[in-house]
């Protein structure tokens, strides 16, 4: 399984998934088989809300075989996992490969082994060493340590581009495997247990045997890229028609056992319209979806609906660009997060399938801290806030600067995304009422990019959003200098908060560690380089002839190899 | 005239044109478009009026509170998902559509009938050139060079403007082609040879005796470069290359209204039923047209 | 002078050296194919106020003639002289004098009005391509010119537009186009072939009469040589490109040398019940295509005389058998 | 003098207009003998075409009146039905040489198919077809290997040959020739004319020869019918209408015919004929006669002169010549 | 050589020239896209390191001179090599080699569906005037004022998904690749919609180029032979009608090219069009540029072979 970066632009999901279907509309993540890793596990119970769904266990009677259809708007492009960027890939190899060493408890969301029987941490806390299970490739060869120490050094070539090599560069100092069982990683710095898996745990091997024989990067030599044929995880590629559909077909070398479900297939459907059909008249199991049509399935007799809230949650913002005036003014940054009615928008643009979030970690976080200013929705507080910090209104009704001339911000979005567009619309409708113009400048995705970060930076707001994990270490850097514009791109720069993310990476127990990232919250919520929006919860339909796991904040989609398909229902 | 010691009674003189126009006025389906036609484009050209007096909103009042609401005495076309009046955006989304139809139209025959002129009356090599031109326009298929365009040029073509250029300056070759053959013929007839013998210059020839000659075809050729330019812009619009919000146009209102298709129904008819009715007038009236000049039915 | 040219009485307004016109066949794209010679080696002259005519079949090359005349075509080779100045070297604003100076009438009277203009439109044209500034000298002049053409009185036509008007009434404005700059030539390019025949005889003595009274010369080209004897007084006979036969109106009719010229005078009938008793002869095949003319005479391939070794091979030169006579044809060398 | 071939009574074509009811063909009445040549003679849209049409029932859609009988064979062919029409008359009693040879030929069919194609249709020989075709070729002067070619590949005389040709091929009795030869060259006219005489010659073909050259109408002629104004105005035999025709407006019409052998003064008509649309009562030509008197006001009816010549004009109504 | 032998050479020449000019067309284009050429291989990724970045420069040739580089692509694109994917690193022919049997299939079958509109049309001009001339005057004018894919989308969610009737796109029912019925099944809502245009298009033209026909002097000339109606309309008028048509053929290749794009979208139809749409957000120009090349290579086969068929039906069109 491939490791999601700690922070993704939440974006490049929805660009991809867009690519594909003409009806745009930011469409349910279709499920990975693995959990997202990334930090420890809150020491909290889980919560797992209210679902509608009977919860049918699996247990030994659970039939096997069967085909689970699911329809989805995108295809994968690539099977390699380390030149995939794009999550509908990711899908397709989650399918096919496992490497996660460790993994979170879906119930108790602490880390416990998965892949990797045991690990030991050295005394110096920066070497670990796994032990491995007894593990099969699906041609029945021995799957290895030297499998993973092969791949690592793979991936790390630098002629063989992967994207993600610059953090393991920057951390990993070691990565050997000792015997066919035992895999030594050693990191530059002593860290928390936590942070150290996080750090270390980024390899998917693959089958050495196989791929030695070709080149790495260049499909046309190496079939294996677009076909691979011998997979350490759940399911095998059978076929592949690109744009039509991909059929999977059960691995019974799966180390955890052979799945119930016997085929996968996804059906490959321009738009959500025609999916939310597909899924409705029953011909798919599962499929993507736009928020507005899940009244629509949830009414249908023929679905059942699973409702979680995600442990590590996306989330959506605006961003102030610090370089410039009125915005390097925290009172005035404070003003406009005053007008944006995030529960409307919540309610509203994501039909209530999003919560309104007002802090760099949703509640569902472990750090979660509850007393951020939350910059409840006040348009007269707004304008009290502007008229304290002297931006006046003019005979007309218009706020002016500092410098005396009307207000008008510029805000980007990236097109075509519907919700960000209706957000920038709410977002010029509310600061009108304030008596400040926002004028929109909707740009496609790379060009967005340019905008956003590169000279003259001539822009004042932008909407963007952020995946985070689990481990709240990993969303440090785009608070920091060090990366702007890349990262950071509204040039937010304060040192103490700086320090504190140091603070936070450093301290062993995990009680101090939260009360550092409350007051990093804290921190960043009173200086508001952004205005945060909303997070997504979880939720997915299954037909009914299918059934999971239980719900978990994890979703429903770890240990896929228990769903079964009921026959004839 | 008037000031001339000649200055005659005035007979009522029948030219073809007036002839033409005589006969399309008493085609009754084509009038009845026209005058649809003529009401879309006037609510369009008048809608912020429209929208304050008698609907009494605006196309970009949010109500968050009030999206998806049903059609209703008060939003007659019911309200989008910011609450917005559906049918005051329609409308004000006319004048972009329309806008960018006749000003595809616009382009299209300004330079269509300039270089179709050109091309008809000097044939030779000016001719040879602009058919490699036409013959290179043609060979690419305007679907995949529009895709082209927009990785290239994304913001220029996502704007109003830029597609309506983009559309003038690919659509144009049609025009000309159209133009050029019949200039060709109008050319060989005997009255051009007359002019030239009564000392007019080429410009004069071109614009003053073939041009009108040629001018119904015109016409009708504008109708449905107005058709085209609006049901392209649809079609981009439905592949989300089309104009980008949040500037509306029944294109992109009815392309981005499928995602509503459960919730919001009224959302997809009403641009739909815009466009429809508005091409199919225009449909029509170019069939009037056609019908009222064709020389063959003066019989 | 060239040969085959008698030169006029009263001095010459037009005279035509060595003109050829040639059209050049295209490939598309790119190449050509060859050349229409449609005028190939022609020379005359024409006085002042003289009436001389063209006769020959269709696709001989005479509209090409008067359109080279007329400056419509530009001559491959060769010369248009009026009044001693050669076209060729003409600027355009020369070019616009030389087309006041001549007037064109062609052969379909409604081809050749624009359909769009009305009667006064049409006239006017000229005078405003001329720059007659003065409005009330411009609609004397189309008064005037109606009168001569005899559209009487002219209110009653001013408005209208072509297509409503008789075939004879539209000649007769075309006609009045090519007179309201008072030209010196008009070029009369079967002026009514395209009429009934009650309304032929009307037209062509109006012309005539114009020309009469207005000391102007023609140039009448027709297919129809019966006609030609009532308006000319000079015949140029053309076949494939080049002319034949040359000679005063009724020394011709009187004496045909030219074995083309006689076939053409035989096959002509006049109106009479006796023309059905008998069969003509007529020389077989059609005229060459002016693509690849026959080497030699160009009529030698259908003439009843030719002389092997000598017709269908060498070009004849113009020989005057007798005064002011001219023929391009081996047999009177 | 034998029973006619073709006999027709009374024979009116009126259109519908937007502006009126065309009186194209307007009470017309003839008859034809066996291996006779007529010749209707008028001025463009006297209605001549339109008679040639009438005859041989190839109708447009705006048809106001059509009545009137055309005996053939002791059969009044107005009464057959269309497809009885189309089956035992079309091309088997009457054929046609249409105006403008290039338009009515097809221009993608071989021509020698063309030619073949009225036998195969009515007597279904298809080999035979094509031997008659070939045959029918060669009397007409067209080389017989012409057949395999388009009619755009044929020269205008060529062409026109072919579709006299078409017209022979399944020997009717009376061939309607409609302007065979006014796009034509004066040598290919004579051409023309010299096939067709011979044709008359070795057949027993009636020709009714429609044309407003009179000079060469003179080449085929027995007889002449003058037409003016959809109505003919003059029955008479070659013989003397070339000389002396009756009508004024035949009189006039000579003197405007230019000569090529002898000198005479030309004369016009001033005026022009009256639009088929709307006509008025009396005399058509009156208006435009130089004869004209008080009962021109009346229409004149059809004057039998005797010998078979006829006129319509009061200045005969006492049944002798002016 | 014959004469259109001799046409088609020269064609086939000419049309090299233009290919050559689309060519030179894309990859200027590509040079002047805002943000350049490094803003398609996703230099602009912000976890992209400077040293990788200058990498990726130097693999595309980025630092060549321009005419250079487009010497270089040009001279790879003559030997059939697009070059690859920036997404997924396939060669781009292979890609679309993959897609084209999809796309081509999906335009035979528009071209059969489309060929309908033959008979409507004859149908329309014999009985004109009629009740089903009527009814189709009114279902052409009707059915081309509604974009199509906007009708295929509704008869999708309407009519198939409730009624289970039509497939909800795709080429065929997984599992059963070799069944022709169910492939026949799958073509022919898309076959239909995309035909829709020309059907319309062609039944209406060729009604008139009929009526046209008709009152011509042959078709009077072969009535007046006595032949029966039905040989009349076939033999005489209907391959003349044909050939004023041709010139339609030629603007409905074009059309179908470029119409594959918006159907294939709408009827999740795997071949180059929905590729081209993805390529397009995905700005995998490599991509973009060899469909825009390949489209107007197929587009100007197909006009070739218009002109060839061109020859067949009138024999007046000799090309020299």
């Amino acid at each position: 399984m491939i490791k999601k970066p700690t922070i993704c632009l939440a974006s490049l999901v929805a660009i991809v998934l867009l690519a594909a279907c003409a009806a745009p509309a930011p469409t349910p993540v279709p499920p990975t088989v693995a959990p997202t890793i990334v930090a420890a596990p809150p020491p909290t119970p889980a919560m797992v809300s209210p679902t509608q769904a009977p919860i049918v266990a699996p247990t030994a009677a659970a039939s096997r075989g069967g085909e689970l259809r699911i329809a989805t708007t995108t295809d994968a492009v690539t099977l390699h996992p380390y030149k995939r960027t794009d999550s509908a890939s990711g899908g397709y190899i989650g399918r096919m490969f496992t490497g996660a060493l460790w993994r979170y408890n879906p119930e108790t969301l602490e880390p416990e082994p998965f892949i990797a029987k045991a690990w030991k941490v050295a005394a110096d806390q920066k070497t670990i060493t796994f032990t491995l299970n007894e593990l099969k490739w699906s041609d029945g060869k021995p799957l290895t340590a030297f499998d993973y120490q092969w791949t690592f050094e793979q991936a790390m070539k630098p002629e063989n581009k992967w994207p993600y090599r610059s953090d393991p560069e920057k951390n990993i100092v070691t990565y050997k495997a000792l015997d066919d069982k035992t895999l030594e990683i050693a990191i530059k710095e002593a860290k928390p247990l936590p942070v150290l898996l996080d750090k270390v745990d980024l390899i998917t091997p693959l089958p050495r045997h196989v791929w030695e024989k070709y080149d790495w990067n260049d499909p046309t030599k190496n079939p294996e890229i677009m076909q691979p044929t011998v997979v350490s995880g759940m399911y095998l590629l059978k076929e592949w028609k690109r744009d039509d559909h991909a059929t999977f077909s059960r691995n019974d070398n799966y180390f955890r056992g052979s799945p119930n479900i016997e085929t996968i297939t996804y059906r490959i459907v321009p738009n959500t319209s025609v999916s939310l059909q597909m899924l409705l008249s029953g011909e798919v199991d599962q499929s993507a979806m736009s928020d507005n049509d899940f009244d629509k399935a949830k009414a249908s007799d023929k679905l059942n609906l699973y409702e979680w809230d995600p442990a590590a949650a996306s989330w959506d913002y605006i961003g102030f660009n610090l370089r410039r005036a009125p915005n390097n003014d925290v009172e005035f940054r404070h003003a406009i997060s005053y007008a944006i009615p995030r529960d409307l928008i919540a309610q509203k643009i994501y039909n209530a399938l999003r919560k309104p979030i007002y802090s760099i970690f949703p509640p569902t976080s472990w750090v979660y801290n509850p007393n951020v200013p939350k910059y409840e929705y006040n348009i007269e507080t707004a304008k009290a806030t502007l008229d304290k910090a002297g931006y006046k209104l003019d005979a007309n009704g218009k706020r002016l600067g500092k410098d005396g001339k009307p207000l008008k911000l510029k805000l980007l979005h990236e097109t075509p995304a519907p919700t960000r567009e209706k957000t920038g619309l709410v977002m010029q409708e509310e600061l009108g009422k304030l008596g400040i113009d926002v004028e929109i400048v909707p740009l496609e995705w790379g060009a967005f990019l340019n905008a956003v970060k590169k000279e003259p930076n001539d822009w004042d707001l932008d909407i963007l959003a952020w995946s985070v994990g689990i481990e709240p270490s990993g969303i440090r850097d785009i608070w920091s200098e060090a990366t702007i514009p890349d990262l950071n791109s509204v040039a937010y720069i304060n040192k103490n908060l700086e320090a504190l993310w140091d603070r936070g990476e450093k301290e062993f127990d995990q009680a101090k560690r939260k009360v550092i990232y409350q007051e990093i919250q804290q921190v960043i919520s009173g200086d508001s380089p952004y205005v945060f929006l909303t997070y997504r919860s979880g939720w997915s339909f299954l037909n009914k002839r299918v059934s999971s796991n239980p719900v978990t904040r994890l979703g429903i989609a770890y240990d896929f190899q228990r769903w079964f398909i009921t026959p004839g229902k | 005239m008037t000031a001339s010691p000649f200055a005659a009674p005035r007979k009522i003189s029948e030219g073809f044109y007036r002839e033409s126009f005589k006969r399309f006025r008493r085609d009754r389906v084509s009038m009845i478009a026209s005058i649809i036609f003529l009401f879309i484009c006037l609510l369009s050209i008048s809608a912020p009026l429209f929208t304050e007096f008698v609907l009494r909103t605006s196309p970009n009042k949010q109500d968050l509170l009030r999206d998806y609401e049903p059609p209703s005495p008060q939003h007659w076309g019911g309200t989008d998902g910011l609450g917005r009046d559906a049918l005051a955006r329609v409308i004000h989304a006319g004048q972009v559509s329309l806008g960018i139809g006749f000003a595809v139209a616009g382009l299209q025959l300004t330079i269509g009938v300039i270089l179709g002129l050109i091309a008809g009356f000097y044939h030779g090599h000016v001719d040879d050139a602009i058919n490699a031109i036409i013959l290179t326009r043609g060979g690419i298929p305007t679907l995949y060079f529009l895709i082209l365009l927009s990785v290239t040029f994304r913001g220029f073509v996502g704007t109003p403007w830029g597609l309506a250029i983009i559309f003038g300056l690919l659509g144009w070759t049609g025009v000309t082609r159209q133009v050029r053959g019949l200039v060709l013929s109008v050319k060989q007839r005997d009255f051009v040879d007359a002019a030239r013998v009564t000392g007019a210059r080429d410009a004069r020839i071109m614009f003053r005796h073939i041009l009108p000659n040629v001018m119904y075809i015109i016409l009708i050729i504008a109708g449905f470069d107005i058709i085209g330019a609006m049901l392209g812009e649809a079609g981009l619009s439905y592949l989300g290359l089309g104009i980008q919000a949040p500037t509306a146009s029944w294109g992109n209102m009815l392309s981005g209204s499928l995602d509503d298709f459960q919730k919001a129904p009224w959302l997809v008819f009403l641009p739909g039923i815009f466009i429809s009715i508005t091409v199919l007038c225009i449909f029509l009236i170019t069939d009037g047209l056609r019908d009222a000049f064709d020389p063959r039915l003066k019989e | 002078m060239p040969a085959n040219t008698p030169s006029p009485n009263n001095g010459t307004l037009l005279s035509i050296q060595n003109l050829h016109t040639w059209f050049e066949l295209r490939k598309w794209g790119f190449g050509r194919a060859g050349y229409v010679r449609a005028v190939d080696g022609v020379n005359f002259d024409l006085g002042y106020g003289e009436a001389i005519a063209f006769v020959g079949e269709s696709g001989c090359g005479k509209s090409t003639l008067a359109k080279t005349m007329l400056g419509i075509h530009r001559p491959t080779k060769g010369d248009v002289i009026f009044q001693g100045k050669k076209l060729n070297a003409f600027s355009s604003q020369e070019m616009q004098w030389y087309h006041s100076q001549v007037g064109y009438v062609q052969q379909d009277p409604y081809g050749a009005l624009p359909p769009f203009m009305n009667v006064h439109r049409i006239l006017s044209e000229p005078l405003l391509i001329n720059k007659v500034a003065d409005k009330d000298e411009r609609e004397q002049r189309i008064r005037d010119v109606m009168t001569e053409v005899k559209m009487t009185p002219p209110d009653d036509f001013l408005q209208k537009f072509p297509h409503m008007l008789s075939g004879g009434q539209q000649q007769r404005v075309v006609i009045a186009r090519s007179m309201i700059m008072r030209p010196k030539l008009i070029v009369a390019d079967e002026p009514v072939s395209m009429l009934d025949a009650s309304v032929r005889v009307e037209i062509l003595m109006l012309l005539r009469a114009l020309q009469q009274s207005h000391n102007l010369a023609v140039s009448y080209i027709t297919h129809d040589l019966s006609t030609v004897r009532y308006f000319s007084e000079r015949i140029f006979v053309m076949y494939a490109a080049r002319i034949v036969e040359t000679a005063p109106v009724d020394d011709l009719l009187r004496e045909h040398l030219h074995p083309y010229t006689q076939a053409l005078m035989l096959a002509i009938p006049d109106p009479d019940a006796k023309n059905a008793l008998t069969l003509k002869e007529v020389p077989p095949g059609e005229p060459p295509s002016l693509i690849n003319p026959p080497p030699g005479c160009r009529f030698h391939p259908r003439c009843p005389h030719v002389i092997k070794g000598l017709c269908d091979t060498q070009e004849p030169p113009a020989f005057e058998p007798r005064p002011k006579h001219f023929v391009e044809c081996w047999l009177y060398k | 003098m034998d029973k006619p071939i073709l006999n027709v009574e009374n024979l009116y074509l009126h259109f519908r207009a937007t502006k009126g009811i065309v009186q194209a063909v307007d009470d017309v009445s003839f008859d034809l003998q066996r291996n006779e040549a007529i010749v209707f003679l008028g001025e463009s849209g006297c209605g001549k075409t339109t008679l040639a049409k009438a005859i041989l029932r190839l109708l447009p859609r705006n048809v106001h009146k059509y009545t009137g009988k055309v005996y053939m064979d002791d059969t009044n062919l107005m009464e057959l039905d269309d497809e009885r029409f189309r089956r035992e008359v079309r091309w088997v009693k009457m054929s046609m040489v249409p105006q403008a040879a290039m338009n009515s030929l097809n221009p993608v069919i071989r021509v020698g198919d063309q030619v073949a194609e009225p036998t195969e249709a009515h007597f279904g020989l298809k080999k035979e077809a094509l031997a008659q075709a070939r045959e029918v070729f060669q009397r007409v002067g067209v080389p017989v290997d012409f057949m395999s070619r388009y009619a755009f590949e044929l020269s205008g005389g060529m062409r026109q040959r072919v579709a006299i040709a078409m017209a022979l091929v399944t020997s009717p009795d009376v061939v309607i020739l409609d302007e065979p030869t006014s796009a034509l060259d004066v040598l290919t006219q004579a051409n023309i004319m010299n096939v067709l005489k011979r044709i008359k010659k070795e057949t027993e073909t009636s020709f009714i020869l429609i044309t407003h050259d009179i000079s060469t109408s003179s080449e085929l002629a027995d007889r002449v019918a003058g037409m003016y104004a959809g109505q003919i105005i003059e029955l008479n035999d070659a013989e003397h209408f070339f000389s002396t025709p009756l009508h004024p407006y035949s009189q006039k019409l000579m003197a405007s015919v230019p000569t090529l052998h002898q000198t005479k003064k030309l004369e016009f008509i001033p005026g022009q004929p009256p639009s088929l649309i709307n006509l008025l009562p009396g005399c058509r030509f009156a208006p435009r006669c130089p004869s004209k008197f008080e009962k021109c006001a009346q229409d004149p009816p059809l004057i039998d002169m005797g010998e078979r010549r006829k006129v319509k004009c009061w200045l005969y109504a006492n049944g002798k010549e002016k | 050589m014959s004469g259109t032998s001799r046409y088609i050479l020269r064609r086939l020449i000419q049309n090299i020239l233009l290919l050559f000019v689309i060519t030179v067309l894309s990859f200027a284009f590509m040079r002047l896209a805002p943000g350049g050429p490094e803003s398609f291989i996703g230099a602009d990724d912000p976890k992209m390191s400077p040293d990788l970045r200058s990498r990726i420069r130097a693999e595309y040739g980025l630092d060549d001179p321009i005419p250079v580089q487009y010497w270089n692509w040009l001279s790879h694109v003559l030997q059939g090599d697009f070059g690859r994917s920036f997404i997924d690193q396939r060669p781009v022919l292979d890609k679309i080699a993959e897609r084209l049997p999809a796309t081509i299939t999906l335009n035979l079958a528009t071209i059969f569906v489309g060929l309908f509109g033959i008979p409507i049309g004859i149908l329309a001009a014999v009985k004109r005037g009629g009740l089903f001339d009527r009814f189709m005057a009114i279902f052409n004018s009707l059915g081309n004022s509604v974009p199509h894919w906007w009708l295929g989308l509704i008869i999708l969610i309407f009519i198939a998904a409730p009624t289970g009737l039509l497939p909800l796109g795709g080429m065929y029912t997984i599992g059963k690749e070799n069944d022709i019925m169910d492939r026949l099944w799958h073509l022919l809502l898309p076959a239909t919609i995309a035909a829709l245009g020309d059907w319309i298009t062609l039944s209406r033209y060729l009604r008139s180029s009929i009526l046209e026909v008709i009152r011509l002097d042959y078709i009077r000339t072969a009535r007046a032979k006595g032949m029966n109606e039905r040989v009349v309309l076939w033999r005489h008028a209907f391959r003349n009608a044909l050939i004023p048509i041709v010139p339609f053929f030629v603007f409905s290749i074009a059309g179908l090219i470029s119409g594959a794009v918006i159907y294939e979208n709408t009827f999740s139809w795997p071949g180059i069009g929905r590729m081209a749409v993805q390529a397009a957000f995905q700005r995998d120009y490599p991509v973009v540029m060899a469909l825009t090349i390949i489209g107007s290579f197929l587009t100007i086969t197909g006009l070739i072979i218009v002109d060839i068929i061109y020859t067949l039906v009138d024999p007046r069109v000799k090309y020299t």
